[in-house]
């Protein structure tokens, strides 16, 4: 396993999800993801205890200024993994959600809801089309529910929580492009 | 015992909790800014949460954030190391309200000693012995003119709700007292938004000499000795020391034993330190700080004792784990709190650590969250490490950390490094001639060399 | 006090001796190879010298360009560390004609404890405790088989000139003690030059538990109580702790005791250790070592004590500045040997190390001599560093080490830290039940992850 | 003052001559020989206590392979400075003596002389023309004076120690071209 020298490896313990729920670590979602979308590669998997990720993607062709098609990327998880001591070098994937500079982002900490009540159907869903000042999902602080409404108007490309998922602050949410 | 631990602060004070945890084999969460993201504890912790942007009433102060924060991660106790919340008793009633624990004393202490006048009032009530002033608040010219003269010119008037050095005037005859009140209230109703003021004796050349205290929350009670924490620059404590060089066994007992059974009486739970002015062989009062003291390891290196871990245990409602006479004290300990400041202008230094090496070997302590390659943000105060030594007497100690500082590197910004190397070979500390006013007078005279 | 000591070593034992000789404000000089010119106590010292290219027998055991060294820097007085001259009873000589104080026993006290048979017929004189066996060398088989019948077997047939587990054969009865003889014979022949041979009886399942004595070298001497140091990795110490888990107060102090009398009978100067198996109540010893040790610091950890000052202060003719009333032990410590070789394989992993980053906070102590950046050469033994933990109790030690080699970063290099993290987390280590051939048997069965 | 990151700050404080003598720190000489030799600088200062060096050089003309004039170092030095701890920064110059890579060097540690009595003319003088085997320098080590003998034949170009100065194992002693 490679080295990296810093921050320091126990770097890798951190987990941003709480262990009682067996949530996704976003953190490393969108590390791979970046990863991969920032490369040549078409397929890229790390396994590690009981978490699979696999990426991959169509390679676009190599024209300055296209975009490069998102990610897809799929995630196993089991429930909480048993700690292991800091210097475990966990998959080290540094700097992470730095490109989603353009998502909507938690303005608060709480636990996210993408739908009004777990019956209904969801606010939003990939590819809906939204207007500035619509409801995209809740979040509930202080047994507060908190709406979280379109900074403006444009298609949602990627919904980046799960119902019931904790976040941090400003932790991306959405994207609406 | 807990099952987890939120530590809602940031920094070495964070770090400290973090270790004393995990010693205890109680699961953490770090909480920070998000200036803070690749702060050490952060790193290390079992989990963590970004509560907010830098603004410390947007993340270390927000207690909604705080509390989502808990809720989100099933942590059933907060520790609030120094400064933030850590005397704030509304948040302390808040955690309550849900059923987390607040690791420290109950919010009705905090309240009382958050209080300067209800603080000295209580401290009188319980045989602590308090600079002679106004019983309450200063009603009236003619009232203070009284005082005044009962206890003998100078005076100091201070502000009820102050700290820092604001709101506190100096009156050195009946003219002066008049002008005193009056800036003091100004000064005062800016700064807390509370006119109200009350008169001390002034004492001329006092040291600041504090106990440690620790109790059950049942009745039960120890000290742990006194810290000298004298060499003070803007009323911000530099270098601190135990056992005092001013004091001998049989004052450090007496007044330590006074601390520890108004503690019993008042059913005080977790740490706390009593700070005094110390003159002429009398203590006086100043004010009760109601949690763990950044000058904390000073007491541990010579007792021997985990207070982070003690005060852990305690609020989990475990019995103190030492007696008064399993308390001993040995050998003699140095703190230097080291600042990314310039050592000459003290302006902060905050940036990226490019170099960093912490002295090592016998007797050396180094409580510091930074590492090499660490930005310091530039939004929180300038403390980036303490370093502490001890030895078996107060000049093996002094040797120690002269070689200690000598030893420790830390490259790409400032640091108050120079100072201590200044310090450590002065001749009034080399004998521990000093008072509250010696570090500014020595500062004046301009003896640091910024590269030594 | 010396006015200046030349370091005759190299790595962390030459910077602790330099820590020591700074906090007696005496000057130092650093002799290295020319592949340790980068070494940390090279660029601390007063003064550096390059003595000779990096193989040892030209450099730190070239006894003339040490002298040359010695009188070209004006150092009155050599501290050997251990390893290389350390033991030299010749070296000793030459530096008292020089007028060059070394820093360590007489060399007569040295020579004797060199020779095995010699220090063991010593010990036997002053009332040190013994293995059964033959009182001297082994002259012919029947010989041997009457003391091995005498003592019982198995006995172990052991090179007088031997040491790391050369020239040492186990016979188990009397077919096997012919063999076992004429082994170690061809052994020791090949690796000593002197195929003198001895008996003992053979020990199952021993603990090393060895005694940290000092002595003034004119008939006062004390102890410091015993380092367990069973965990053992082909005969050489990994981890040590103080107190035994097997020794109880009494016994501490009955052997204490016993060597401390030794000591004073033998006018013995300077620090020393008597290493013993210890086994089903009883102490044997095995050797007596004539310098400090590496794992000095779990003694100073529980006793407060500064060995290495203590050296020093006693080499330049000061009186012990303790008594055995004065010494008492507080808590428990575990050294850690933390070396620069796989964790699985033990293959030495020479080279730079990329980052680094120390423990630090209460109870911790590290003697480390690399630092970021520094490029461990492959010349000499892969030891990088010692982490030492004190607690209030060894569960309070235990935990703390366990958190502290969490937080130790050492990168670029393969150190043993995941065999640390290992067996702090094993439950024989926790519960002290190890004799030595444990580490054996545990690494045998193959429980360490190399990334842990 | 600039600060070098590594290695450590306290590097500095090594001196390589003993402290009884008002000898010339002859590393530093050569870091600062090195130092605008190898550079465009036609000047170069460094003060620090008692201790001033000044080397300057002409420029050579930028023609390859043409080596550089030979830089000249003048040093002032008053006896022994006052210790200073340890991070006093003193002029901080790595990696002496690499330029010396032709240097005859010193094979033990002593006393380097280069009269055979003090009251002697030197064994050679710069300019002087040896062949192998010709004595240079006297070494003394352990009340016993060893010769040291040229190598090779050439032209003595740097006579790089003083007489009566300590020498390290390996220090450079002068140069034959």
């Amino acid at each position: 396993m490679a080295r990296k020298a810093q921050p320091p490896r126990t770097a890798s313990r951190r987990k941003s999800t709480p262990a009682r729920a067996p949530a996704i670590d976003t953190d490393l979602l969108r590390a791979v993801a970046e990863l991969v979308a920032g490369s040549d590669l078409t397929e890229f998997e790390v396994e590690k205890g009981d978490l699979r990720i696999r990426a991959a993607r169509t390679p676009a062709a190599a024209v300055a200024n296209v975009v490069a098609a998102p990610a897809a990327v799929v995630q196993h998880l089991q429930p909480t993994p048993t700690p292991k001591p800091a210097a475990t070098p966990a998959p080290a994937l540094a700097e992470p959600a730095a490109e989603f500079v353009d998502a909507v982002k938690s303005p608060m900490v709480g636990t996210a809801y993408l739908r009004p009540n777990p019956d209904a159907k969801p606010f939003i869903e990939i590819g809906a089309r939204v207007s500035v000042g619509d409801k995209l999902l809740l979040i509930e602080a202080m047994k507060t529910f908190n709406d979280i409404v379109a900074p403006k108007s444009g298609v949602v490309t990627a919904i980046l929580v799960e119902d019931g998922q904790p976040v941090e602050y400003g932790e991306p949410l959405l994207v609406i492009e | 015992m807990f099952d987890k631990i939120l530590i809602a602060n940031r920094g070495e004070i964070a770090l400290r909790i973090l270790r004393a945890a995990k010693e205890l084999g109680v699961a953490t969460v770090a909480v920070h800014s998000t200036a803070d993201a690749d702060a050490m504890h952060v790193k290390l912790a079992d989990e963590s949460v970004c509560i907010g942007p830098a603004p410390a009433r947007d993340s270390y102060l927000n207690i909604p954030a705080l509390l989502s924060a808990c809720e989100i991660t099933g942590a059933d106790a907060v520790h609030p190391g120094y400064g933030f919340l850590s005397e704030n008793a509304r948040f302390a009633e808040i955690l309550e309200e849900h059923n987390i624990t607040f690791i420290g004393p109950k919010s009705e202490h905090i309240r009382l000693m958050g209080d300067k006048i209800e603080a000295k009032a209580t401290a009188k009530k319980l045989g602590i012995p308090c600079v002679p002033g106004s019983d309450g608040p200063i009603l009236s010219e003619k009232d203070a003119l009284k005082v005044a003269e009962k206890i003998g010119f100078p005076v100091l008037v201070k502000a009820a709700s102050g700290g820092g050095g604001r709101g506190m005037k100096v009156a050195r005859d009946k003219h002066d007292l008049s002008i005193a009140i009056a800036t003091a209230r100004t000064e005062a109703k800016a700064a807390f938004g509370d006119d109200t003021v009350y008169i001390e004796k002034f004492l001329e050349k006092p040291r600041h000499i504090e106990i440690q205290i620790f109790g059950d929350g049942m009745g039960q009670a120890v000290h742990l000795g006194e810290r000298d924490c004298s060499l003070q620059r803007r009323h911000q404590k530099v270098w601190e020391e135990s056992p005092s060089p001013a004091l001998n066994d049989a004052q450090r007992m007496e007044i330590g034993e006074i601390c520890a059974r108004a503690m019993r009486d008042m059913q005080y739970a977790g740490a706390g330190t009593i700070e005094f002015l110390y003159e002429n062989g009398e203590f006086y009062f100043i004010e009760m700080n109601t949690r763990i003291q950044v000058e904390h390891p000073v007491t541990e290196s010579i007792t021997g004792v985990d207070l982070v871990c003690e005060q852990i245990r305690v609020a989990a409602g475990s019995p103190l784990s030492l007696r008064q006479k399993d308390i001993w004290f040995y050998g003699h300990a140095i703190e230097c709190r080291v600042n990314a400041e310039h050592p000459v202008s003290f302006r902060p230094s905050p940036g990226r650590i490019a170099y960093y090496h912490p002295p090592g070997g016998v007797g050396v302590r180094v409580d510091s969250a930074v590492y090499q390659g660490y930005t310091i943000p530039p939004n929180y105060d300038s403390l980036i490490g303490k370093l502490i030594v001890h030895g078996r007497n107060r000049t093996e100690a002094l040797m120690r950390l002269r070689r200690a500082l000598d030893e420790f590197i830390v490259d790409g910004i400032d640091t108050t490094l120079p100072l201590f190397r200044t310090l450590v070979r002065n001749a009034d500390v080399q004998n521990g001639i000093y008072d509250i006013h010696w570090l500014e007078h020595f500062l004046a005279t301009g003896g640091i060399e910024p590269d030594f």
